[in-house]
């Protein structure tokens, strides 16, 4: 949940990018922390195995400013993909704001775009949310690699996206997309918060 | 006036509310416009009374204009506010140095270095006090080098004073206040170096672990420590509630007169403390 | 020192004074961070409540897998410094201390005056009020022209 | 090596006055073996005298004395008693005001020399 310290008036969310293995998760964070001024940036923190998979979470803090007059930070957290890492996709997940699935556009990947799709709706249930009650936004990577091999947004969009939630397309190695997505996500948190937040 | 504090000048009459009262302040400060950089500094302060950043500049200010005083409080009001305000260690550091109270001096600077690691202004002070330090506890005969002559000729007062015609008045009993500031006698090693100083630094700590921890284990207030050691015994007490006691003997000697001898010790100097108010 | 709340103020307070320890993090389960004294860089705070928030979790969940109680705190020795990192229920959830200690201390003391702190914050803590506005409705071009001044757009 | 902490601590707790005695680890406070009569808080007293024992220790030896082999901390409701056991363990007494001290140290040091 966003911690909001009124007497400071600093704003504190958490932002998980959820997706399969090897979908790009890791590689958001890593653009975003190239592009940030490190002055607004705190040291991206990576827990990975020596094959470079994320083992435990990537975790990148940015400070965005002031926003209606609140000290506003986020904390982007990854989680890792690979099927058998549950345990710590569970820990990652509690107590986030939004989401963001990062989804592999490439045709062979969808059955695990799928799966992990579905062990996120269960991740969330058992923490007591629904899944329609958190802000999420999809974002459909690797749309740079050849057309026969990917899906294209709006056939993912079919596939996916049943709840018809904001959807953007990138290549994050590049950085297209990886702003739109951040923004994306952001304004749903805050939305959020805006309806009204715990005092 | 130069271009910047004309421009910051703007700022704030545009926007009183502006934290730009702080670089305005400290360029005046720089540009030795105390006066000026003074009222800023209040204005803000009026304002935001609870910004140590703003009670450390004026603590400067007050500094360059030689009122020690008056910046010790505000650094101390800066440290309340902010217990690791890097600038408000070194500032007290630097008024504790010129007062002699080297031990402080150095608390304050390790605190300020803690968080400022790499400045050299704060490692180069800490050099300066180290090396006052070892002076200091080499060269028993000699003044302080850095405290003012003063502080030296009342300790010598004192020890005449309080511990007239005790055993050991000279090299064995120690009267230290609650910030480990020796108020009388004196102290050797049993190699002959003069260590009252340095010894006396370390009493107010172990006063301060004695007094919590026989309040946390509701043992009452704590009345003696004694310690025995190879070369010594070591006898601690508390005449009044802010002083310490210390008595050291050779171990020969038993601990029971040990314990007479502070008891004298004690009385003497509790007369003596009275006498002062 | 900085905590989120009034009421945490003064058990962390006497907890920073008894026990000597140079950094402190109070943080909810989740990793946010609750109190804190000693950190310079907000956003060195934020890594560290992750990290601190992620060693419990999953020491938690290896408890779980080898059958035996939940830890009651973590302790790593280094040369000149210490570190302790301890859980415990709040009226207000479960929350996560991280102590890093020096030499002028120890780790006996530290998780003496932690249990006290722990004590006194679950006493204290006030009633929760209702919700409260927080951001204005039109949030969002502020929102944009931050997120594009951070991207350098 | 438990075995041998605890019975040379319930020796202890038979003399006269003395409410509780633990075998604590030097540096860090930490109870190691304890036999405490009921109500006395042996986390406190271990880490609060471990710590008295480790600031008297630096102050001894700033005073260019060797390291202290006992500590007697006397209040107006009772009593500490420290001895260190080797190099990392300190024995640790508590007890009232009434408790027997020449009998005590002579204990606690014995105790300590077979423990270290």
């Amino acid at each position: 949940m966003s911690l909001v310290n009124f007497t400071a008036r600093e704003i504190t969310c958490k932002i998980v990018y959820y997706g399969p293995g090897r979908s790009g998760k890791t590689s958001n964070l890593q653009y975003i922390y190239g592009r940030v001024p490190q002055d607004r940036r705190g040291k991206m923190v990576s827990l990975a195995t020596a094959s470079d998979r994320t083992l435990f979470f990537d975790f990148l803090p940015i400070d965005l400013g002031s926003i209606s007059g609140f000290t506003t930070k986020f904390q982007l957290y990854t989680v890792p993909g690979q099927v058998y890492y549950n345990a710590t996709r569970k820990l990652v997940l509690q107590g986030a704001d939004g989401v963001v699935f990062v989804a592999d556009s490439q045709a062979r990947r969808f059955d695990e775009n799928m799966e992990s799709l579905q062990n996120l709706q269960e991740n969330l249930l058992a923490e007591g949310t629904d899944i329609r009650d958190m802000p999420l936004v999809y974002q459909y990577n690797k749309q740079d690699l050849p057309a026969d091999l990917i899906m294209s947004p709006s056939e993912l969009d079919d596939a996916l996206n049943f709840r018809s939630v904001r959807s953007f397309s990138s290549d994050c190695l590049h950085g297209s997309g990886v702003f739109e997505t951040l923004k994306g996500v952001s304004e749903l948190v805050l939305q959020k918060l805006a309806a009204g937040a715990p005092a | 006036m130069s271009e910047d504090i004309r421009v910051m000048t703007a700022q704030l009459a545009a926007d009183p509310t502006s934290l730009v009262f702080l670089p305005l302040a400290e360029a005046l400060r720089q540009r030795k416009l105390l006066d000026a950089a003074r009222k800023v500094v209040l204005a803000g302060l009026s304002r935001y009374p609870e910004l140590a950043d703003a009670h450390n500049l004026y603590g400067r200010i007050l500094g360059d204009h030689g009122d020690f005083e008056q910046a010790f409080d505000e650094w101390g009001i800066a440290l309340r506010l902010d217990p690791d305000h890097a600038g408000a260690h070194k500032g007290i550091g630097f008024l504790y140095f010129v007062a002699g109270k080297l031990d402080q001096a150095l608390e304050h600077l390790q605190a300020a270095q803690a968080t400022l690691p790499d400045d050299e202004g704060v490692a180069a002070a800490m050099a300066r006090v180290r090396e006052a330090l070892e002076l200091d506890g080499s060269d028993p005969g000699a003044p302080s080098p850095t405290g003012p002559a003063r502080v030296v000729e009342e300790t010598e007062d004192i020890t005449e004073q309080v511990f007239a015609g005790l055993e050991g008045a000279e090299n064995g009993l120690l009267l230290v206040d609650q910030h480990g500031q020796r108020l009388g006698g004196g102290l050797l090693s049993p190699a002959g170096q003069n260590v009252a100083d340095r010894v006396a630094a370390h009493l107010a700590g172990v006063s301060r672990e004695a007094t919590r921890a026989a309040r946390l284990l509701e043992m009452g207030d704590w009345e003696t420590v004694t310690v025995e050691s190879d070369d010594g015994n070591l006898h601690l007490a508390s005449p009044t509630a802010d002083t310490v006691l210390l008595v050291v003997r050779p171990s020969a000697i038993p601990l029971g007169r040990l314990a007479a001898l502070s008891e004298r010790a004690a009385s003497a100097a509790r007369a003596w403390l009275e006498s002062l108010t | 020192m900085r905590a989120l709340e009034p009421w945490v103020e003064q058990p962390l307070m006497t907890f920073l004074t008894e026990s000597e320890a140079r950094l402190t993090l109070l943080m909810t389960s989740a990793g946010q961070v609750v109190a804190q004294h000693g950190f310079t860089r907000a956003v060195d705070i934020m890594s560290a409540a992750a990290l601190g928030a992620a060693i419990v979790s999953s020491t938690e969940e290896m408890a779980r897998v080898l059958g035996v109680r939940p830890f009651r705190a973590l302790t790593h020795q280094g040369e000149s410094h210490g570190i302790f990192l301890s859980a415990f229920e709040t009226p207000r959830g479960r929350w996560i201390g991280l102590v890093v200690y020096g030499q002028d201390t120890s780790l006996g003391l530290v998780q003496l005056f932690f249990d006290r702190m722990v004590d006194e914050l679950t006493q204290g803590v006030p009633a929760e009020g209702g919700t409260k506005q927080v951001l204005a409705q039109d949030f969002e071009s502020e929102l944009h022209s931050s997120l594009r001044a951070l991207f350098g757009r | 090596m438990t075995a041998l902490y605890l019975e040379s601590l319930e020796g202890l707790t038979r003399l006269r006055g003395v409410a509780g005695a633990m075998v604590v680890s030097a540096d860090d406070g930490l109870v190691v073996a304890e036999s405490l009569m009921e109500g006395i808080p042996g986390d406190a007293v271990a880490a609060l005298a471990a710590s008295l024992m480790r600031r008297m220790g630096t102050t001894v030896s700033a005073a260019g004395f060797s390291r202290p082999s006992f500590m007697h901390l006397q209040a107006a409701r009772g009593a500490l008693l420290v001895v260190p056991a080797g190099p990392d363990i300190l024995l640790i007494a508590i007890g009232d005001r009434h408790i027997n001290l020449g009998l005590a140290r002579i204990e606690m040091l014995q105790a300590a020399e077979q423990l270290g």
